[in-house]
């Protein structure tokens, strides 16, 4: 398992793409900064299949009231959780 | 484990170092042994001793520092992103010939090479972008 | 193009934000722009466009390490006279907000208004 | 007619200076008059002193230096943006306590209500992002 | 007529829409250092009825190499050309 | 877990390459991590991917200040035994650039190939 990490939103910026192509079906895409913005109801379409495996950052969340508008499939972690994902994961790629 | 951090955003600019210096602290205190921080591309902006961000902010250059002295963690400037970008220790100063400088330890300039070993010799390395 | 001249008409300054909080410094430096040229007595449209439409989310916080945010600036806009707050309609449906929840209660755009409030001020800019 | 630029991008990070510092170039041999240059964001970086990029690569604070020089263009650096990230001038280093500079003439630090008053003054403005 | 400036690549960001919104029917939309890629053949069809309306930065062009890949409805411009059209549009709106 | 494990075998480092020339200084400071990481002994592959497929573009040249660009650091690639040089297909594709008329003749990688590459290098490093 791989954990991608994504800052930026799906909303203006097609790097979440690029995210989604080089994941396996194991590996993990958590959601930071304004990456975030990708577990709002109206924009976690975007990530496809990886529902479930779809990780948000919940201070970032949190920073920008968007906690009451996330899909319930995101998963949240706060920078604990984080730093447990990476122990989980074989390594990280970052994607900004 | 053994971490390893890269930082490629300015601060400020990006929120990426207020995110790689909350995850810093993170790590050390799951008690893994945090190798370095390298600092790349506009990251090299972190190592401004002479940043001076309104009061009620934080002061991220003097937050790496405090983490710096905290855990011994090396805080590592790419010598080239540096360079190019401004931001020079006495001794780059002296060899350019320009008076004053930009940069101060616990921050030092070093080569490309100090990355590629940490990525290898870490047990993770994690990337932060702006 | 006289008559395009006469355009110039509904305000001096249009700020176009297209950045959220917390992100970046986009924000916070085109808010400046706002209030200072506020302050020196133009008139000045915000257009909260794109991403930037998550500025006006409720219930923003400070950062985990203690970074002030862009919502209590907002809250200065009304002691500014900035009361030319519009919204990109389209932004709002594409990150499935709902408009009546925003701060500030802005004005929403429809697209076909936008290139009309490019048009209509004497100066515009981008953050 | 008279031009007014805004350059948010740093140096080297992207082209932004870099198409900035042409186009007033070629603004100025057009026989228009460049009434200032304004570094808002992260153009701030444009005014570092200290910049010692490689040989064969343009030095773009050396080419706004020369451009303020040729024209008579004052060169204004939001000082705000400039504080935070670490560029101040002698005088904002004094006001500071910090022992050192790292912006000097002609670039001069200056308020937002410059950037207001330059494009609004202008007859054109013209943006350069990162 | 209003002068809209476009820095970045069609292909991977979604700035160009914003511009393509606020740009009206007079407008024209000068595409400069990395956004010269929305004049290759494969990405021009991306601003629909611009075209006629769509410049491309010639300097920008040349250093990447795409002179040969632009496609024929773009009009090129040097940086006096540039200039120009500055002076003809009654102001400047960059999206970057 | 240990079958996981075993996929780390094709390479040390990977370096995925996302911004074209002149624009950023994202293309040469990847490519000077590559450099570096090959003069150590290090097995690297290079991976265009994106806007980043644009660096293979032939007929670059200096920027109009004179800035150098990055296609005379790609010729050292070879020089630096980096032999391992992958374009992603489906940029190619969506910036309408033919494959065949690249520099350097990289290898073309499917879609469905990607997720393998980032599982089998050590470290991945991305700009």
């Amino acid at each position: 398992m791989l954990l991608h990490i994504l800052n930026r939103s799906p909303a203006t910026s097609e790097v979440y793409r690029q995210a989604l192509a080089a994941m396996g079906p194991d590996d993990r895409l958590l959601l930071i900064e304004d990456g975030v913005q990708g577990a709002l109801k109206g924009l976690v379409g975007r990530f496809g299949d990886v529902r479930g495996r779809l990780l948000a950052l919940e201070e970032d969340l949190a920073a920008r009231g968007l906690e009451p508008l996330c899909d319930d499939s995101v998963v949240r972690v706060d920078v604990e959780g984080f730093v447990t994902l990476t122990e989980e994961a074989r390594k990280t790629v970052s994607w900004f | 484990m053994r971490y390893g951090i890269l930082l490629m955003g300015a601060p400020y600019s990006s929120q990426a170092a207020h995110s790689a210096l909350r995850f810093a602290r993170a790590v050390a205190g799951r008690g893994h042994r945090l190798e370095a921080v390298f600092f790349y591309h506009e990251g090299v902006h972190n190592a401004a001793r002479l940043a001076a961000p309104p009061q009620d902010e934080p002061h991220l250059v003097d937050g790496w520092a405090a983490l710096s002295a905290d855990h011994g963690v090396p805080l590592q400037v790419c010598i080239a992103a540096a360079l190019r970008r401004g931001l020079l220790d006495e001794r780059e100063a002296a060899r350019h010939g320009k008076q004053g400088h930009s940069v101060e330890p616990p921050f030092e300039l070093t080569g490309l090479g100090q990355l590629v070993d940490l990525g290898l010799r870490c047990d993770r390395l994690v990337t932060f972008g702006p | 193009m006289e008559n395009d001249e006469e355009q110039d008409v509904a305000g001096d300054l249009l700020v176009i934000l297209r950045h959220g909080p917390h992100g970046s410094s986009w924000l916070r430096e085109g808010l400046d722009a706002a209030l200072v040229a506020a302050a020196f007595g133009r008139r000045v449209t915000l257009l909260f466009m794109g991403e930037g439409v998550t500025a006006l989310v409720p219930g923003q916080q400070r950062g985990p390490l203690g970074q002030k945010g862009t919502a209590p600036t907002l809250e200065m806009l009304e002691m500014y006279d900035i009361d030319s707050l519009l919204v990109e309609a389209e932004a709002l449906s594409r990150l499935g907000l709902d408009g009546d929840e925003l701060m500030l209660s802005p004005r929403r755009v429809e697209a076909a208004a936008l290139p009309g409030l490019t048009a209509c001020h004497s100066l515009v800019l981008t953050f």
